[in-house]
Protein backbone atom coordinates (compact mmCIF):
# COMPACT_ATOMS: atom_id res chain seq x y z
CA UNK A 1 0.00 0.00 0.00
CA UNK A 2 1.24 3.30 -0.89
CA UNK A 3 0.69 6.12 1.34
CA UNK A 4 0.63 9.93 0.90
CA UNK A 5 -0.65 12.01 3.92
CA UNK A 6 -0.38 16.13 3.78
CA UNK A 7 -1.41 19.47 5.88
CA UNK A 8 -1.84 21.79 3.39
CA UNK A 9 -1.92 25.49 3.34
CA UNK A 10 -3.03 26.72 -0.04
CA UNK A 11 -6.13 24.86 -1.81
CA UNK A 12 -6.29 20.77 -2.36
CA UNK A 13 -5.93 20.09 -5.97
CA UNK A 14 -8.10 17.68 -6.75
CA UNK A 15 -6.19 16.59 -10.01
CA UNK A 16 -3.60 16.03 -7.93
CA UNK A 17 -5.31 13.93 -5.80
CA UNK A 18 -6.62 11.46 -8.03
CA UNK A 19 -2.69 11.12 -9.54
CA UNK A 20 -1.70 10.03 -6.12
CA UNK A 21 -3.95 7.54 -5.98
CA UNK A 22 -4.61 6.60 -10.00
CA UNK A 23 -3.28 3.04 -9.82
CA UNK A 24 -3.29 0.24 -13.27
CA UNK A 25 -4.43 -2.68 -10.45
CA UNK A 26 -7.15 -1.14 -8.59
CA UNK A 27 -10.82 -2.30 -9.26
CA UNK A 28 -12.31 1.06 -7.90
CA UNK A 29 -10.97 4.94 -6.46
CA UNK A 30 -13.49 6.14 -3.67
CA UNK A 31 -12.79 10.07 -2.88
CA UNK A 32 -14.52 11.92 -0.05
CA UNK A 33 -14.01 15.28 0.18
CA UNK A 34 -15.22 17.74 3.16
CA UNK A 35 -16.34 21.09 2.02
CA UNK A 36 -17.20 24.54 3.86
CA UNK A 37 -20.80 25.16 4.41
CA UNK A 38 -22.19 28.64 4.30
CA UNK A 39 -24.05 28.44 7.30
CA UNK A 40 -24.34 26.86 11.02
CA UNK A 41 -26.27 27.24 13.61
CA UNK A 42 -28.48 29.74 11.88
CA UNK A 43 -25.41 32.32 11.34
CA UNK A 44 -23.86 33.23 7.56
CA UNK A 45 -20.50 31.66 7.67
CA UNK A 46 -17.95 34.61 5.20
CA UNK A 47 -14.78 31.82 5.48
CA UNK A 48 -13.54 28.86 7.82
CA UNK A 49 -10.05 28.87 9.81
CA UNK A 50 -8.25 25.56 9.98
CA UNK A 51 -5.37 25.07 13.08
CA UNK A 52 -3.74 21.86 13.23
CA UNK A 53 -0.69 20.23 15.42
CA UNK A 54 0.45 19.51 12.79
CA UNK A 55 3.30 16.48 13.57
CA UNK A 56 0.70 14.72 15.31
CA UNK A 57 -1.89 15.51 12.72
CA UNK A 58 0.25 13.77 10.24
CA UNK A 59 1.05 10.76 12.34
CA UNK A 60 -2.62 10.01 12.84
CA UNK A 61 -2.91 10.14 9.22
CA UNK A 62 -0.06 7.43 9.00
CA UNK A 63 -1.23 5.42 11.54
CA UNK A 64 -4.72 5.54 10.01
CA UNK A 65 -3.29 4.66 6.31
CA UNK A 66 -1.98 1.48 8.27
CA UNK A 67 -4.53 0.43 10.43
CA UNK A 68 -7.20 0.59 6.95
CA UNK A 69 -4.49 -1.27 5.23
CA UNK A 70 -5.00 -3.80 7.28
CA UNK A 71 -8.41 -4.24 7.10
CA UNK A 72 -8.85 -3.82 3.42
CA UNK A 73 -6.59 -4.29 0.42
CA UNK A 74 -6.14 -0.73 -0.63
CA UNK A 75 -3.37 0.18 -3.32
CA UNK A 76 -2.91 3.72 -2.90
CA UNK A 77 -4.35 6.01 0.09
CA UNK A 78 -4.22 9.61 0.26
CA UNK A 79 -5.33 11.69 3.14
CA UNK A 80 -4.90 15.65 3.20
CA UNK A 81 -6.23 18.85 4.90
CA UNK A 82 -6.92 22.18 4.89
CA UNK A 83 -4.70 24.74 7.19
CA UNK A 84 -5.36 28.41 7.55
CA UNK A 85 -8.40 30.32 5.87
CA UNK A 86 -10.63 28.14 3.87
CA UNK A 87 -13.32 30.29 1.69
CA UNK A 88 -16.80 28.54 2.01
CA UNK A 89 -18.02 25.74 -0.46
CA UNK A 90 -14.10 24.63 -0.84
CA UNK A 91 -12.49 21.54 -0.19
CA UNK A 92 -11.30 21.66 3.47
CA UNK A 93 -10.15 17.47 3.37
CA UNK A 94 -9.49 15.23 0.79
CA UNK A 95 -9.19 11.64 1.52
CA UNK A 96 -8.95 9.41 -1.40
CA UNK A 97 -8.70 5.01 -1.54
CA UNK A 98 -7.72 2.75 -4.71
CA UNK A 99 -8.76 -0.47 -3.55
CA UNK A 100 -8.59 -3.83 -5.51
CA UNK A 101 -12.30 -3.69 -5.21
CA UNK A 102 -14.57 -0.96 -5.13
CA UNK A 103 -16.51 -2.09 -1.63
CA UNK A 104 -13.38 -1.90 -0.09
CA UNK A 105 -12.73 1.33 -0.98
CA UNK A 106 -15.99 2.76 -0.09
CA UNK A 107 -15.50 1.30 3.47
CA UNK A 108 -12.23 2.04 3.88
CA UNK A 109 -12.70 5.83 2.73
CA UNK A 110 -15.95 6.44 5.17
CA UNK A 111 -13.74 4.55 8.17
CA UNK A 112 -10.81 7.05 7.56
CA UNK A 113 -12.73 10.29 7.55
CA UNK A 114 -14.82 8.93 10.42
CA UNK A 115 -11.07 8.27 12.05
CA UNK A 116 -9.63 11.85 11.10
CA UNK A 117 -12.75 13.32 12.47
CA UNK A 118 -12.38 11.70 15.72
CA UNK A 119 -8.41 11.25 16.47
CA UNK A 120 -6.91 13.79 14.29
CA UNK A 121 -5.78 17.25 16.53
CA UNK A 122 -7.35 19.97 14.24
CA UNK A 123 -9.76 22.33 14.57
CA UNK A 124 -12.22 24.56 13.09
CA UNK A 125 -12.94 28.43 13.75
CA UNK A 126 -15.87 30.03 11.93
CA UNK A 127 -16.11 33.24 10.94
CA UNK A 128 -18.36 35.52 10.69
CA UNK A 129 -18.97 39.08 9.53
CA UNK A 130 -19.30 40.15 12.90
CA UNK A 131 -17.31 37.81 15.03
CA UNK A 132 -15.76 34.43 15.21
CA UNK A 133 -16.12 31.10 17.31
CA UNK A 134 -14.02 27.79 17.41
CA UNK A 135 -16.73 24.86 16.26
CA UNK A 136 -17.42 22.30 18.92
CA UNK A 137 -16.48 18.87 17.57
CA UNK A 138 -19.10 16.86 19.21
CA UNK A 139 -21.31 18.62 16.81
CA UNK A 140 -19.26 17.50 13.81
CA UNK B 1 11.43 18.33 35.78
CA UNK B 2 10.37 20.35 32.73
CA UNK B 3 8.09 19.76 29.98
CA UNK B 4 7.20 21.78 27.36
CA UNK B 5 2.92 22.10 27.08
CA UNK B 6 1.64 23.14 23.58
CA UNK B 7 -1.89 24.65 23.34
CA UNK B 8 -4.48 24.68 20.22
CA UNK B 9 -7.76 26.37 18.99
CA UNK B 10 -9.74 27.59 21.82
CA UNK B 11 -7.28 26.76 24.70
CA UNK B 12 -4.47 28.58 23.06
CA UNK B 13 -6.59 31.76 23.17
CA UNK B 14 -8.17 31.09 26.73
CA UNK B 15 -4.95 31.08 27.86
CA UNK B 16 -2.74 33.84 25.82
CA UNK B 17 0.02 31.70 24.36
CA UNK B 18 0.57 28.69 21.90
CA UNK B 19 3.22 27.53 24.47
CA UNK B 20 4.69 27.48 28.18
CA UNK B 21 7.11 25.67 29.94
CA UNK B 22 5.88 23.79 33.15
CA UNK B 23 8.13 22.45 36.00
CA UNK B 24 6.32 19.68 37.78
CA UNK B 25 8.84 18.71 40.70
CA UNK B 26 10.79 15.66 41.03
CA UNK B 27 7.68 13.31 39.40
CA UNK B 28 4.82 14.18 38.05
CA UNK B 29 1.74 12.86 35.59
CA UNK B 30 -0.60 14.36 33.22
CA UNK B 31 -3.07 14.40 35.79
CA UNK B 32 -0.65 16.76 38.03
CA UNK B 33 0.41 18.86 34.94
CA UNK B 34 -3.08 19.56 34.38
CA UNK B 35 -2.87 20.69 38.01
CA UNK B 36 -0.26 23.21 37.58
CA UNK B 37 -1.39 24.40 34.00
CA UNK B 38 -4.84 25.49 35.47
CA UNK B 39 -3.23 27.22 38.84
CA UNK B 40 -1.22 29.18 36.18
CA UNK B 41 -3.88 29.54 33.67
CA UNK B 42 -7.42 29.68 35.67
CA UNK B 43 -8.56 30.04 32.35
CA UNK B 44 -8.25 26.94 31.37
CA UNK B 45 -10.41 25.03 34.70
CA UNK B 46 -13.77 25.06 31.79
CA UNK B 47 -11.74 22.80 29.71
CA UNK B 48 -10.34 20.39 32.09
CA UNK B 49 -13.14 17.67 31.76
CA UNK B 50 -13.01 18.14 27.63
CA UNK B 51 -9.38 18.19 26.55
CA UNK B 52 -7.46 15.10 25.50
CA UNK B 53 -3.70 15.51 26.55
CA UNK B 54 -0.90 13.87 23.98
CA UNK B 55 3.03 13.21 25.05
CA UNK B 56 5.10 13.32 22.41
CA UNK B 57 2.25 13.15 19.93
CA UNK B 58 0.36 10.17 21.25
CA UNK B 59 -2.85 10.43 23.15
CA UNK B 60 -2.11 9.66 27.26
CA UNK B 61 -3.80 9.09 30.41
CA UNK B 62 -3.84 11.12 33.26
CA UNK B 63 -2.14 8.55 34.77
CA UNK B 64 0.72 8.65 32.43
CA UNK B 65 4.43 9.59 33.68
CA UNK B 66 5.92 12.36 32.31
CA UNK B 67 9.43 12.62 31.28
CA UNK B 68 12.15 15.91 31.32
CA UNK B 69 11.51 16.52 27.91
CA UNK B 70 8.25 15.28 26.60
CA UNK B 71 6.08 17.43 24.66
CA UNK B 72 3.01 17.69 25.95
CA UNK B 73 -0.21 18.83 23.98
CA UNK B 74 -3.53 20.27 24.81
CA UNK B 75 -6.50 18.47 22.58
CA UNK B 76 -9.36 20.49 22.99
CA UNK B 77 -12.43 18.53 20.96
CA UNK B 78 -11.38 18.42 17.35
CA UNK B 79 -13.00 19.58 14.50
CA UNK B 80 -11.62 18.75 11.17
CA UNK B 81 -12.76 17.36 8.18
CA UNK C 1 -32.22 17.34 -5.63
CA UNK C 2 -30.18 18.68 -8.26
CA UNK C 3 -28.85 16.05 -10.96
CA UNK C 4 -26.32 15.71 -14.21
CA UNK C 5 -26.17 12.77 -16.12
CA UNK C 6 -23.88 12.16 -19.30
CA UNK C 7 -22.08 10.37 -21.55
CA UNK C 8 -19.13 11.13 -22.82
CA UNK C 9 -16.63 10.40 -25.74
CA UNK C 10 -13.97 12.42 -24.28
CA UNK C 11 -11.77 12.28 -20.89
CA UNK C 12 -13.65 12.86 -17.74
CA UNK C 13 -12.44 15.76 -15.97
CA UNK C 14 -12.60 15.61 -12.55
CA UNK C 15 -12.43 19.50 -11.89
CA UNK C 16 -15.68 19.41 -13.88
CA UNK C 17 -17.28 16.79 -11.89
CA UNK C 18 -16.17 18.43 -8.36
CA UNK C 19 -17.72 21.75 -9.86
CA UNK C 20 -20.78 19.95 -10.86
CA UNK C 21 -21.35 18.76 -7.32
CA UNK C 22 -20.48 21.56 -5.21
CA UNK C 23 -22.85 23.06 -2.67
CA UNK C 24 -22.79 25.03 0.07
CA UNK C 25 -25.21 23.50 1.78
CA UNK C 26 -24.03 20.18 1.75
CA UNK C 27 -21.98 18.31 4.36
CA UNK C 28 -20.07 15.88 2.35
CA UNK C 29 -19.15 14.37 -1.01
CA UNK C 30 -18.51 11.10 -2.15
CA UNK C 31 -16.99 10.39 -5.15
CA UNK C 32 -16.62 7.17 -6.81
CA UNK C 33 -14.32 6.40 -9.87
CA UNK C 34 -14.04 3.40 -12.14
CA UNK C 35 -10.64 3.26 -13.89
CA UNK C 36 -9.68 0.83 -16.33
CA UNK C 37 -6.91 -2.17 -15.03
CA UNK C 38 -4.03 -3.23 -16.79
CA UNK C 39 -4.46 -6.73 -16.59
CA UNK C 40 -7.44 -9.18 -16.83
CA UNK C 41 -7.56 -12.83 -16.95
CA UNK C 42 -3.79 -13.04 -17.23
CA UNK C 43 -3.56 -10.55 -20.33
CA UNK C 44 -2.41 -7.53 -20.55
CA UNK C 45 -4.57 -4.73 -21.59
CA UNK C 46 -3.79 -2.30 -23.97
CA UNK C 47 -6.99 -0.15 -23.71
CA UNK C 48 -11.00 -0.49 -23.55
CA UNK C 49 -13.78 0.67 -25.89
CA UNK C 50 -16.86 1.37 -24.29
CA UNK C 51 -20.42 1.17 -25.93
CA UNK C 52 -23.38 2.34 -24.73
CA UNK C 53 -27.40 2.13 -25.93
CA UNK C 54 -26.82 6.04 -24.97
CA UNK C 55 -30.80 6.98 -24.34
CA UNK C 56 -31.42 4.27 -22.51
CA UNK C 57 -28.24 4.31 -20.63
CA UNK C 58 -29.19 8.08 -19.72
CA UNK C 59 -32.38 7.12 -18.43
CA UNK C 60 -31.50 4.27 -16.79
CA UNK C 61 -28.88 7.00 -14.78
CA UNK C 62 -31.80 9.58 -14.37
CA UNK C 63 -33.77 6.99 -12.90
CA UNK C 64 -31.04 5.99 -10.66
CA UNK C 65 -30.28 9.28 -9.43
CA UNK C 66 -33.87 10.03 -9.07
CA UNK C 67 -34.50 6.30 -6.49
CA UNK C 68 -31.44 7.65 -4.49
CA UNK C 69 -33.03 11.02 -3.84
CA UNK C 70 -35.73 9.43 -2.62
CA UNK C 71 -33.59 7.18 -0.29
CA UNK C 72 -31.29 9.67 1.36
CA UNK C 73 -30.89 13.44 1.80
CA UNK C 74 -28.82 14.51 -1.39
CA UNK C 75 -28.07 17.90 -2.49
CA UNK C 76 -26.24 16.84 -6.13
CA UNK C 77 -26.17 13.68 -8.04
CA UNK C 78 -23.57 13.96 -11.16
CA UNK C 79 -23.15 10.44 -13.27
CA UNK C 80 -20.71 10.61 -16.24
CA UNK C 81 -19.90 7.27 -18.16
CA UNK C 82 -17.10 7.10 -20.78
CA UNK C 83 -18.32 6.08 -24.18
CA UNK C 84 -15.42 4.92 -27.05
CA UNK C 85 -11.65 4.36 -26.71
CA UNK C 86 -10.35 4.69 -22.84
CA UNK C 87 -6.91 4.32 -21.95
CA UNK C 88 -5.68 1.92 -19.24
CA UNK C 89 -6.05 4.27 -15.92
CA UNK C 90 -8.14 6.83 -16.95
CA UNK C 91 -11.74 7.52 -15.45
CA UNK C 92 -14.15 5.16 -17.05
CA UNK C 93 -17.15 6.18 -14.64
CA UNK C 94 -17.47 8.95 -12.51
CA UNK C 95 -20.56 9.37 -9.77
CA UNK C 96 -20.36 12.41 -7.50
CA UNK C 97 -22.89 12.62 -4.74
CA UNK C 98 -23.04 15.97 -2.38
CA UNK C 99 -25.22 15.39 0.47
CA UNK C 100 -26.52 16.78 3.80
CA UNK C 101 -24.58 14.09 6.10
CA UNK C 102 -21.44 12.06 4.61
CA UNK C 103 -22.84 9.09 5.58
CA UNK C 104 -25.70 9.57 3.26
CA UNK C 105 -22.93 10.65 0.87
CA UNK C 106 -21.19 7.19 0.72
CA UNK C 107 -24.38 5.26 1.16
CA UNK C 108 -25.77 6.81 -2.38
CA UNK C 109 -22.82 6.81 -4.28
CA UNK C 110 -22.34 3.22 -3.53
CA UNK C 111 -25.78 2.28 -4.21
CA UNK C 112 -25.29 4.32 -7.52
CA UNK C 113 -22.09 2.34 -8.69
CA UNK C 114 -23.88 -0.96 -7.64
CA UNK C 115 -27.12 -0.34 -9.98
CA UNK C 116 -25.30 1.36 -12.47
CA UNK C 117 -23.25 -1.82 -13.34
CA UNK C 118 -26.58 -4.09 -12.86
CA UNK C 119 -29.15 -2.06 -15.03
CA UNK C 120 -26.88 0.35 -17.59
CA UNK C 121 -26.77 -0.84 -21.03
CA UNK C 122 -23.08 -0.41 -21.53
CA UNK C 123 -20.53 -2.48 -22.59
CA UNK C 124 -16.24 -3.10 -22.07
CA UNK C 125 -14.85 -4.24 -24.69
CA UNK C 126 -10.97 -4.98 -23.83
CA UNK C 127 -8.03 -4.76 -26.83
CA UNK C 128 -4.53 -6.81 -26.30
CA UNK C 129 -2.11 -6.83 -28.81
CA UNK C 130 -3.55 -9.69 -30.27
CA UNK C 131 -7.21 -9.21 -30.28
CA UNK C 132 -10.17 -7.91 -28.34
CA UNK C 133 -12.57 -9.55 -26.22
CA UNK C 134 -16.30 -8.00 -24.77
CA UNK C 135 -15.98 -8.52 -20.99
CA UNK C 136 -18.69 -10.81 -19.64
CA UNK C 137 -20.62 -8.19 -17.29
CA UNK C 138 -20.74 -11.57 -14.26
CA UNK C 139 -17.59 -11.24 -13.56
CA UNK C 140 -17.49 -7.38 -12.66
CA UNK D 1 -46.82 -5.05 -37.17
CA UNK D 2 -42.89 -3.75 -37.59
CA UNK D 3 -40.50 -3.75 -34.86
CA UNK D 4 -37.07 -1.76 -35.12
CA UNK D 5 -34.29 -4.20 -33.11
CA UNK D 6 -31.33 -2.61 -32.43
CA UNK D 7 -28.11 -4.56 -31.77
CA UNK D 8 -24.99 -3.98 -29.14
CA UNK D 9 -21.90 -5.16 -28.19
CA UNK D 10 -20.87 -8.88 -28.96
CA UNK D 11 -24.80 -9.19 -29.80
CA UNK D 12 -24.26 -7.00 -32.91
CA UNK D 13 -21.04 -8.23 -33.84
CA UNK D 14 -22.77 -12.08 -33.61
CA UNK D 15 -25.27 -10.69 -35.91
CA UNK D 16 -23.26 -8.51 -37.92
CA UNK D 17 -25.77 -5.73 -37.90
CA UNK D 18 -26.60 -2.50 -35.76
CA UNK D 19 -30.44 -2.66 -36.15
CA UNK D 20 -32.86 -4.41 -38.44
CA UNK D 21 -36.51 -4.15 -38.50
CA UNK D 22 -38.70 -7.78 -37.96
CA UNK D 23 -41.97 -8.16 -39.15
CA UNK D 24 -43.82 -10.18 -36.53
CA UNK D 25 -47.27 -11.03 -37.47
CA UNK D 26 -50.46 -9.74 -36.78
CA UNK D 27 -49.57 -9.45 -33.16
CA UNK D 28 -46.45 -10.47 -31.11
CA UNK D 29 -44.80 -10.28 -27.71
CA UNK D 30 -40.52 -10.24 -26.64
CA UNK D 31 -40.73 -13.89 -26.77
CA UNK D 32 -42.01 -14.68 -30.45
CA UNK D 33 -39.64 -11.93 -31.36
CA UNK D 34 -36.72 -13.51 -29.76
CA UNK D 35 -38.00 -16.66 -32.03
CA UNK D 36 -37.85 -14.58 -34.68
CA UNK D 37 -34.64 -12.97 -34.77
CA UNK D 38 -33.15 -16.68 -34.03
CA UNK D 39 -34.70 -17.75 -37.55
CA UNK D 40 -33.16 -15.16 -38.94
CA UNK D 41 -29.54 -14.78 -37.15
CA UNK D 42 -28.44 -18.09 -36.02
CA UNK D 43 -25.66 -17.07 -34.09
CA UNK D 44 -27.71 -14.85 -31.79
CA UNK D 45 -29.47 -18.09 -30.55
CA UNK D 46 -26.41 -18.99 -27.47
CA UNK D 47 -26.70 -15.66 -26.45
CA UNK D 48 -30.84 -15.82 -26.18
CA UNK D 49 -30.59 -17.29 -22.22
CA UNK D 50 -28.02 -14.40 -21.10
CA UNK D 51 -29.97 -11.20 -22.77
CA UNK D 52 -32.59 -8.97 -21.18
CA UNK D 53 -34.89 -6.99 -23.83
CA UNK D 54 -35.61 -3.25 -23.76
CA UNK D 55 -38.75 -2.07 -25.46
CA UNK D 56 -39.09 1.63 -26.02
CA UNK D 57 -36.22 1.77 -23.56
CA UNK D 58 -37.52 -0.05 -20.61
CA UNK D 59 -36.38 -3.56 -19.71
CA UNK D 60 -39.38 -6.06 -20.73
CA UNK D 61 -40.79 -9.67 -20.04
CA UNK D 62 -41.07 -12.52 -22.72
CA UNK D 63 -44.60 -12.09 -22.36
CA UNK D 64 -44.70 -8.10 -22.88
CA UNK D 65 -46.76 -7.35 -25.81
CA UNK D 66 -45.38 -5.41 -28.45
CA UNK D 67 -46.68 -2.53 -30.48
CA UNK D 68 -46.04 -1.45 -34.56
CA UNK D 69 -43.17 1.03 -34.49
CA UNK D 70 -41.61 -0.40 -31.38
CA UNK D 71 -38.21 0.52 -30.41
CA UNK D 72 -36.46 -2.87 -29.07
CA UNK D 73 -32.96 -3.28 -27.81
CA UNK D 74 -31.37 -6.75 -26.93
CA UNK D 75 -29.40 -6.32 -23.75
CA UNK D 76 -26.30 -8.78 -23.38
CA UNK D 77 -24.96 -8.67 -19.73
CA UNK D 78 -23.67 -5.17 -19.32
CA UNK D 79 -19.95 -4.70 -18.09
CA UNK D 80 -19.84 -0.70 -17.88
CA UNK D 81 -18.97 0.45 -14.78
Amino acid sequence: MQENVALSAVPIQLSGIFESVRDPGAGGIDIFLGTTRKTSGGKEVIALEYEAYEPMALQKFHELAAEASGKWRLRKVTIVHRTGRVAVGDISVAIAVAAVHRAEAFEACRWLIDGLKKYAPIWKKELYRDGSEWVDGFTG
Amino acid sequence: MTVRVRLFANLREAAGTAECEVETGSAGDVGRLLDLLCADYPMLMPHRNYLRVAVNRVYARPETLLHEGDEVALIPPTSGG
